[in-house]
């Protein structure tokens, strides 16, 4: 189990949700089971969005592993100048 | 519409070229003579990146119409360097960084060169304020500065 | 590509790849490239004027662009009447909204650059002509007649934001609250981060203060204006050369937008002069395309300055309260912070990203922050150098440099006493890793400028600042070249000096000179797909491809040594430039140069290359400090910067002039948004300062010099330890200097730009407010 | 659009004159091109005045100097005899623009275009400088204050052209000043701009004085208040704090994105005072070298 921590928005848009837990090995298994748990997100994933795996922000890197025990953040998408 | 007629001098060969009234130098030196190495950044005097000199002295090529060049003797970017030997200005500002994007730095070329033909040692204070009309974005004009600085002192022979 | 929901029940597949290569500590103290300061490639270009930029392109035939943009903030557009430019003589083609089909992917992108139903604000692009002459374009353009319904318009942030505020868009509904709003409004989204209770926080607290902000909207202000050409055959194979910081990017909306496919669509990154974010999206260059296509005929267009500044992409205005408690002995008990950012017509003001990078600075118990993106009749924003951080970093570092005055502690020490470091949580969510801001305090507190005296009339102002930095989708190629000299192709425009880093970088790893590596930006069609140049990514994700690309070739040319001298390529090994036997028992053989591998490749198998694509992930934060000297003249409320130091982590500099052209840059441009730079709007909702005669950037006489530390805190996710540098720089320098300056004018200034009449006003209040 | 240029004052007059549509004066050019390009103006016929001699020289005359009209501020501040003599004068036309647009700029475009924060203009309304204007109707002399109406707008008739401007001999203890506020350093228009010019007795008591003041209203003025108070003073604190007020007080301005009615009004006596201390020590210097530089 992963426990994952929504933020910005999309702890308003997921109804106030702030933490879920979710059976997951990798950043795709994440975020198919966070739309099974939270489908008001679906947009919001579909649009693109940043996974942070211990301090280590990740985009939408679907094989990315994540480690048993790991502090999970969803952010929104970073962008530069 | 007819065009002007002009004759004039450019990095020291005769140049003809026709234009319209209300072509700048600019234009012409971009769009008819191919030396695109003068800029448009405002088309109003305010950033010199088209800067030139006519008859030895520094202007804007944006605020000069191309018929005004008539019998005058225009120095642009492209003649600088003499062949394949920079001018120390030029050696300076690569030896110092002294640019990123560059857009700016031909202005700044001949706006500085301009400057040690007038004044070969001028302050760091001389040196702002001579530049003042030629702004740069990337750079915060630190290195700009030393540059021009530096390149006075190797042509003093120091 | 969807994801297939079935694959949650599925095992998890290996790690296909691990997209970072870790920081080697050893390699790291034998660099011989890396740190060095060579001439950069593009160099003699640029300084003989040879250097082609977006305008110096000429295709054969070309005909001149020209748009037609409105002059009302908000209108109803009734009708466009095109028939008597389309009859003039010279004019190839005419288009507007009509030549663009509705687009679901870019939808926004679609509208702000041919407007749709409605003007939103001045200088939206309204219907475009190509023609043979630019006089017969101008000629055209006043032939196009409009029907205006012109509507109320708004401009200013909290106005927008008033219930009975003229509405932009009729189906805007606010996103990111619950339960969603029933009633359109400017307020395209809320968000929110943070953790802990303030409430709690600020209850533990012995002073706290709370303040209102605000920021002026600020441009990029690059001295190039937006230029592209654009040729589409009658095949609909089509090229365009235009400045930009993403040619991927731009291929992908503008394919889109036009309707073909994106392999039929070639881009090519022309020289770019100046980006800093603002030419991160299309505006242009989809008008050039279409008018090519109608035409059929290769169509330039340069925007005008004006053009720049009233059509292109400034950065978000802001309007903010920030709300700070610390105990006497300096413990920050809680921070709280409202961003308010109108980022023009369209969703999308960086909002988030400032109350995300609000408070990143401190390690907090107890932090919230709250971001609105507001739309008003404003061109639409784009990206700026860290977007959206300057502004929330500002309120927060101006309230804790007044908070340490308050309780009598020097501001460095305030700051490191609450100093974010690795393992505090941030306040925007995730743990940091190792990151350098304590490092940068230290130098700060330590630089001989930080205890130099101080003139009468004068203040010194102190700020730290923040940015995330990415890494996105990144490739390279790498080929060893027949003399031994090698070529390398990158896919992110370089608007810095990035290229010179790339040849470093490969240099290094390859053990060549620097001057046998030369690198390129290629075209759409020459290599895979990288994101734009942004986030401060390029060095380190180019960068990084361009590692891993050498390494490749250099397990190659190991295997053709190992071939030549008939011994297995595990006993090979590559070492300054040379294969080498690794060892004794490998046998007896001169190392061959990588010339000499070069120069027999034709008979040992062909070609020698090497290539990488990848996600670039692991990009590490930046953190920096500035310190300024600021004078104020208290008679006329003018500023005078004396003497500036930026002190910023950069991991690894890779070659450190370009690391301090960015921290010099970037503290500019801050000082330009902190003194004088701003977008000023009349009454009538139309821009009053299009031009650089009244935008005020910073001139060469306006400033000292820039005095730079580089702090080098390698970023573990980088095998030299690199991050990103670019965007830092502009985050400490708004707060610095309003501490700066309301230090040296004896009253607290809260809003930007600190113009003189503002300064002047804020001082002889303060005398009344005395008396 | 048609472009001439005439070898003397006299063909360019009657160009000017003879035309029917829109008529430009072509000198520096550094506001007309501006204007071209923005397409503010349309003009049918632009007449280059670079090519008349009369219009191109500085001459020595009656201990003062005549300044031709299409004399670049570069040149004119190259002279060295003329700095000398008006620095004030010189400085302000030194402040427009850019070294570029200082190649090409000419004080008298500066004063035609009458454009209120004209750089150039306070100094030589505070020097009483003569203007030389040839038209159909032949020649006059107009003093500078009086040539502005309006943004834009001048007394000037149609064909008329000024050919010069003369600045008359600065006197033993004399001296003049400018000073404006911009927000920057080089590059920006004057928020408020002032020229004072002061002649002092043998006592250093102010026997005579000008002050011009620009970007304040809709021309540039002559502060006759901002005089009175400083003649028949030695110039202490309470005669500047009274002309201080004076020209304050004469200030007629707008709220705009340069400045606000309140920071100009304030500034310009700020910069009058500032200004004043500066002709004082020109004055005494010049007095100090028997009248000479």
């Amino acid at each position: 189990m992963v426990q994952v921590t929504l933020s910005g928005t999309f702890q308003q848009v997921a109804g106030g949700i702030s933490t879920l837990e979710i059976e997951a090995k990798n950043i795709r298994q994440l975020l198919n089971g966070l739309e099974k748990q939270c489908p008001e997100l679906k947009p919001l994933l579909a649009n693109g969005i940043a996974v942070a795996i211990d301090s280590t922000i990740y985009r939408d890197d679907w094989f990315q592993p994540i480690p048993t025990d790991s502090e999970v953040f969803i952010i929104p998408r970073l962008a530069g100048g | 519409m007819s065009g002007i007629h002009v004759s004039t001098k450019i990095n020291g060969d005769a140049v003809e070229f026709v234009c319209d009234v209300e072509e700048t130098l600019l234009d012409v030196l971009r769009d008819k003579l191919g030396m695109t190495g003068s800029k448009e950044g405002c088309a109003s005097g305010d950033c010199g990146a088209c800067s030139v000199t006519v008859d030895g002295r520094l202007t804007c090529s944006c605020l000069m119409l191309g018929a005004e060049a008539e019998g005058h003797d225009i120095g642009t970017i492209e003649g600088i360097a003499k062949g394949t030997q920079l001018h120390p200005i030029q050696q300076k500002i690569l030896d110092h960084a002294a640019l990123q994007c560059g857009v700016c730095t031909p202005g700044f070329v001949v706006a500085a060169k301009a400057l040690l033909e007038k004044n070969p040692d001028p302050t760091e204070t001389e040196v702002r304020f001579w530049l003042a009309g030629n702004l740069c974005r990337c750079t915060g004009y630190d290195k700009i500065i030393r540059a021009v600085m530096d390149a006075a002192a190797e042509m003093r022979g120091q | 590509m969807a994801r297939n929901p079935d694959a949650d029940s599925a095992p998890a597949p290996k790690a296909v790849k691990t997209s970072t290569i870790e920081f080697d500590a050893d390699k790291a103290k034998t660099f011989k490239v890396v740190g060095s300061r060579p001439p950069r490639p593009d160099g003699m270009d640029k300084v003989t004027g040879r250097a082609r930029f977006g305008a110096d392109m000429v295709m054969p035939g070309q005909l001149v662009g020209l748009i037609l943009r409105s002059p009302h903030p908000h209108a109803v557009i009734v009708s466009i009447d095109t028939t008597a430019a389309e009859a003039l003589s010279g004019v190839k083609s005419v288009i507007t909204r009509d030549d663009f089909a509705e687009n679901a992917d870019h939808h926004d992108v679609l509208c702000n650059i041919m407007a749709r139903e409605k003007a939103l604000y001045e200088g939206h692009a309204i219907a475009a002509v190509a023609a043979t002459s630019k006089a017969v374009a101008r000629k055209a353009l006043k032939l196009i007649k409009v029907d205006y319904q012109i509507l109320p318009h708004v401009t200013d942030v909290d106005l927008a934001m008033a219930p009975d505020a003229p509405l932009l868009h009729a189906d805007m509904i606010t996103s990111g609250v619950t339960p969603a709003p029933t009633k359109p409004s400017n307020i395209a989204g809320r968000s929110e981060f943070g953790h802990g209770d303030v409430e709690a926080g600020f209850a533990l607290a012995d002073v706290i203060i709370e303040r209102d902000f605000k920021t002026a909207a600020t441009h990029q202000g690059y001295i190039e204006p937006h230029a592209c050409v654009a040729n589409v055959g009658a095949d609909g194979m089509s090229e365009l050369w235009c400045c930009t910081q993403g040619h991927f990017h731009v291929r992908q909306v503008c394919a889109s937008l036009l309707g073909i496919d994106v392999s039929r669509l070639r881009v090519t990154a022309s020289e770019i002069g100046g980006g800093f974010g603002g030419k991160t999206t299309v505006f242009i260059e989809p008008v050039a395309l279409a008018l090519s296509r109608k035409a059929g005929r290769p169509v330039k267009i340069a925007m005008s300055r004006d053009e720049v500044f009233k059509a292109s992409g400034p950065t978000a205005s802001s309007s903010m309260n920030v709300k700070i408690g610390v105990t006497k002995d300096g413990h920050i008990t809680a921070g709280e912070g409202e961003f308010r950012y109108q980022g023009g017509a369209f969703a999308g003001a960086p909002a988030d990203f400032g109350a995300m990078s609000a408070f990143a600075c401190y390690a907090l118990d107890n932090v919230k922050t709250v971001a609105y993106d507001v739309v008003t009749n404003r061109p639409k924003g784009a990206a700026y150098r860290a977007p959206g951080a300057p502004m929330s970093v500002y309120a927060v570092e101006s309230v804790i440099a007044e908070l340490a005055g308050e309780i009598g502690m020097d501001p460095i020490e305030l700051r490191l006493k609450n100093a974010a470091r690795e393992g505090t949580k941030s306040s925007y969510g995730p743990k940091f890793g190792s990151c350098g801001l304590v490092e940068t305090l230290e130098a700060a507190r330590d630089h001989p400028h930080y205890s130099a005296p101080l003139g009468p009339n004068q203040g010194r102002g102190v700020a730290s600042g923040f940015w995330f930095n990415f890494g996105g989708e990144t490739c390279s190629t790498l080929n060893i070249n027949a003399d031994g000299t090698v070529a390398i192709a990158v896919g992110t425009p370089d608007i810095g000096g990035s290229r010179a880093a790339m040849c470093i970088m490969a240099a290094e790893e390859l053990g060549i000179p620097y001057e046998r590596v030369r690198t390129i930006v290629a075209d759409t069609s020459s290599l895979g797909y990288n994101d734009t140049t942004e986030g401060s990514r390029v060095t380190f994700s180019s960068g990084m491809a361009v590692i891993k690309a050498s390494r490749k070739a250099v397990t190659e040319m190991c295997n053709r040594a190992a071939m030549i001298w008939d011994i297995p390529a595990e006993a090979v090994t590559w070492e300054d430039g040379h294969a080498k036997p690794s060892g004794a028992n490998a046998g007896e053989f001169e190392p061959m140069s990588l010339a000499e591998i070069a120069a027999t490749a034709s008979k040992t198998g062909g070609p020698i290359a090497g290539h990488h694509e990848y996600n670039a992930d692991g990009a590490g934060v930046s953190f920096g400090t500035h310190i300024v000297d600021t004078e104020v003249d208290p008679e006329t409320g003018r500023v005078d910067i004396l003497r500036y130091t930026v002190v910023q982590d950069a991991g690894k500099a890779i070659h450190p002039d370009y690391v301090e052209g960015q921290f010099q840059g970037g503290a500019v441009q801050g000082i330009g948004w902190a003194l004088n730079e701003e977008y000023i709007y009349g009454e009538d909702g139309r821009l009053q300062n299009a031009g650089f005669l009244d935008y005020r950037m910073p001139v060469a006489s306006d400033l000292p010099m820039i005095d730079t530390v580089i702090v080098e805190v390698p970023n573990p996710g980088h095998p030299y330890g690199v991050r990103g540098v670019g965007e830092t720089g502009i985050v400490p320098p708004l707060a610095a200097i309003a501490n700066g300056v309301s230090a040296a004018a004896g009253v607290r200034l809260t809003e930007l730009p600190m113009s003189p009449p503002r300064v002047l006003k804020a001082i002889d209040d303060a005398k009344v407010a005395a008396q | 659009m048609r472009y001439e240029s005439p070898q003397t004052i006299e063909a360019a007059s009657a160009l000017l004159a003879s035309e029917a549509g829109l008529a430009r004066i072509l000198a520096g050019g550094t506001d007309l091109l501006v204007q071209l390009r923005s397409g503010m103006v349309e003009p049918d016929l632009v007449v280059d005045v670079k090519n008349i001699p009369t219009m191109t020289s500085i001459v020595e005359e009656n201990g003062g100097y005549r300044i031709g009209a299409a004399v670049s501020s570069a040149v004119m501040n190259e002279h060295a005899d003329l700095c000398a003599m008006w620095p004030g004068v010189m400085e302000g036309a030194d402040l427009i623009g850019s070294t570029q647009v200082q190649g090409r700029a000419t004080m008298v475009g500066n004063l035609c275009n009458c454009g209120p924060a004209a750089d150039s203009v306070p100094g030589m309304v505070a020097a009483n400088a003569i203007a030389t204007i040839v038209g159909p109707n032949g020649r006059r002399e107009v003093p500078v204050i009086d040539i502005p109406v309006a943004p834009g707008k001048s007394t000037l008739a149609k064909g008329e052209i000024v050919e010069s401007v003369f600045l008359p001999a600065q006197v033993k203890r004399g001296g003049d000043a400018y000073l404006r506020f911009i927000p920057r350093t080089e590059m920006d228009i004057a928020v408020v701009g002032v020229g004072v010019n002061i002649e002092l007795d043998d006592s250093g008591v102010c026997t005579h004085a000008r002050v011009g003041l620009g970007a304040v209203a809709i021309k540039v003025l002559l502060v006759e208040d901002a005089a009175k108070a400083l003649i028949g003073s030695k110039l202490d604190d309470a005669a500047l704090d009274k002309m201080a007020a004076a020209t304050s007080a004469a200030c007629k301005p707008i709220n705009d994105k340069r400045g606000t009615i309140e920071f100009r009004t304030k500034v310009a006596g700020v910069l009058a005072v500032r200004a004043v201390k500066i002709a004082l020590e020109r004055a005494n210097k010049r007095a100090s070298n028997g009248g000479e530089k």
